[in-house]
């Protein structure tokens, strides 16, 4: 196996380009890439278009900012590309505003559309959203007697995931609910950059328990470092 | 006469008694995180959490919780011994495939065809829908779970929702602080009232057709 | 946790019912259950649909003959559905004969649509097949300007599958190369049968580590019982 | 007089020396497989198993295969450390979502066009595509490993497939054991001849329109 270059929060963050479609992992930011979300905001990269999840807790109150938060405050985003803005009202602010535009999708549709990225899928065919708003502006299909919304995949520029632990040539293990969208932004974007807690030698990891395959990971950060 | 009075538990009490052993289980954030803690002993429901696990734990103790380790509104959680974590996509999966028995969730509006509004007020607030519609779309049976009064005194059931919807004819169970319906046939279906309400006060209060099902009774919980 | 039951092979394929669909795992018979497979070959059960990889194995002569070739020699399925027939020349013979009807499905497509069946989705559009005889008959979408074939989901009644390890709540662990099409079933039929080698006690599999979670299997065939 | 004398060794030996370090690539049965020979020590590939492994490593010692762990042929196989096994939807993720590199598979037929038909010859033999259409449509770069001719003497290189096709001008790269082609623009581009065989011989020896690429070379193998 070859190993994969590791890199600073900093070296990763200068890769991320104006303009250019960002997936993130986590989950109200657990599981999130902290330390690259932190030195992306303190690049000031700007225009660029999210898809997360959400977009995190911004509480400032009781002191509880976490993942994406901080580049939603620092307008990093033009556009987001999400399920819930309901625990950052910064982004409702913005979309209010007419300042970021705001995507709205429902999660297990998300989850699908950017997996569909990364198997090289043009899109699904889902049921969720039938009915709804959500099915505006998209050709809706039947599949025997069953209504069908035709999503379509949604690939990314860059993924900047967060996994447990990777060996050195990338092979990645996340931990507990800090999984969610991490492995799905792994196959879905040009460039991968993986923060992770630890690192550990090729072999290290049982081939039965890697969760992202090396293949998908071109840098690693260590959370850390 | 009979005053209103918001109940919370009553609802929460109510619809724990819906679940029998192995039922795959979501409860959705706010008022429906509260069904857990009536489950009857005797009953082993499986919780799911649509941010990636089953096998949902009680909260940990002071100082153990786990930054890797929370439900999907971010609240440290535990897992049980045979629970299991998995990614996005396979959580949905597993929801949006049929696999999961009950799911409970919050409302802003809920109407007599079974539509239910909740992510959404246009021009107010738009949390989002989250994992929501997919929930109601997947679920084998969708609950709503919602107190039967706005504090204004109106009427959280509906003729018709006025707001965007999250699920379209999803919804087949509402529990509300007054009593448990049924939706069936463009109709809430009062199966059971909860005391000191009566059938008669609840079609009194309530914006929408309800039909008292034979056999309606009282429940005390 | 709530545990399954644990039933003999016998018992397994008495639950396979004449003229349902029937998804088996394995690849050339690697990951095949095969004690459940053996079960129900003597039952003699007919007029099944098979979904599977393949056709497993055929080679009488040096003594090879692996996963389901055994129940196609004994014409046990009606129908299959399959990516790959070459290893199996009784399956070509029955085909060329009218006496077994053959859809050949790329591997991929057929991967996928055993997913989108437990996945609670109408279908997937992938670019394989485009332009080859797979499109007969198929819904042709372009996404931008790239031509997919819309390929609809593929449910099953009965899941016959294999696993290393299970608990006793049917957690399941799979083992290297025979993991392939297993975990996919798990989640597409109705019924969920597993054979494993190996049943642990509930809570000694890590959870980050499971791959196919519980609440997909009904009931557990121990290989060796 | 060149005599034509069928050679699958100088086929694998050109394809092996396409690849660099950290190239992903997957083998086919049969002919590509002996590819997997002739890398050099120097360059590190990743082989990929559609049956669902990366990091593919030579045969096991006899008497230490695993029934667990084998190839998509169903042969014993090892697994290299920095290896991972997943699924077969994985598996096809890997494929169909561009990553990977180069994707080496048989033929019996190839055409200018870059059809390739592999899978069925109706009537007789119906072997089926198994992962095939799917690495044809997802490779980065699809290169088809053919004898030069038939036994027969006809030409496997063909001006238009008659079978059923396995790949819609998916091809890129055609190696033979005479020489290597490019596919371009609807035709085979001869970049580089095998001694003794010359560009006329090819040309003349081939059923299809040929280009002789500026530049193109003798590779002695």
């Amino acid at each position: 196996m070859v190993s994969k270059p590791v890199i600073s929060a900093a070296e990763a963050a200068a890769m991320v380009r104006p303009g250019q479609v960002v997936q993130v992992g986590g989950f109200l930011g657990c599981g999130s890439p902290d330390a690259v979300l932190g030195a992306l905001a303190s690049a000031g990269v700007g225009g660029l278009t999210l898809v997360c999840n959400d977009t995190a807790v911004l509480d400032e109150k009781n002191g509880r900012v976490t993942g994406v938060a901080p580049l939603i405050k620092a307008k990093a985003f033009a556009k987001v590309i999400v399920s819930h803005i309901g625990t950052n009202p910064e982004t409702q602010r913005q979309m209010n505003a007419g300042e970021t535009e705001v995507e709205l999708v429902p999660q297990g549709t998300l989850a699908e559309r950017v997996r569909a990225a990364g198997a090289g899928l043009g899109g699904i065919l889902t049921p969720t959203g039938v009915g709804t708003e959500v099915e505006k502006g998209k050709q809706k299909l039947l599949v025997g007697d069953k209504a069908y919304l035709l999503e379509e995949a949604l690939p990314g520029d860059v993924a900047l995931i967060k996994a447990k632990k990777a060996d050195k040539a990338g092979n990645l293990v996340y931990a507990k609910t800090a999984r969610n969208f991490n492995p799905l932004m792994a196959t879905a974007c040009k460039l991968v950059i993986a923060e992770v807690e630890e690192l550990v030698e090729i072999g290290a990891i049982d081939p039965d328990q890697v969760h992202t395959p090396s293949i998908f990971v071109d840098y690693l950060v260590l959370s850390k470092a | 006469m009979i005053e209103y009075v918001e109940n919370k538990e009553v609802i929460a009490k109510r619809i724990a008694r819906f679940f029998k052993t192995g039922d795959v289980v979501n409860l959705g954030i706010g008022l429906p995180t509260l069904v857990g803690n009536y489950v009857p002993a005797e009953v082993t429901v499986i919780l799911q959490s649509e941010n990636g696990l089953i096998g949902l734990g009680p909260a940990p103790a002071p100082g153990a919780s786990d930054k890797d380790l929370t439900n999907a509104g971010a609240a440290p959680v535990t897992i049980l011994p045979g629970g299991a974590f998995f990614d996005s996509a396979t959580s949905f999966s597993i929801i949006r495939g049929g696999h999961v028995d009950y799911t409970v969730l919050g409302v802003l509006e809920v109407d007599q065809d079974g539509n239910l509004a909740n992510y959404k007020i246009p021009g107010k607030m738009v949390p989002g829908m989250g994992g929501a519609m997919d929930l109601t779309t997947g679920s084998r049976v969708v609950i709503a779970a919602t107190t039967h009064l706005e504090k204004s005194g109106a009427s959280k059931l509906k003729r018709r929702c006025a707001l965007p919807l999250t699920a379209a004819r999803e919804v087949d169970i509402v529990v509300t602080d007054v009593g448990f319906f049924e939706l069936m046939g463009g109709k809430f279906h009062l199966i059971e009232y909860f005391p000191p309400y009566t059938p008669e006060w609840i079609q009194a209060h309530t914006d929408a057709d309800i039909v008292v099902r034979e056999g309606c009774g009282a429940c005390e919980l």
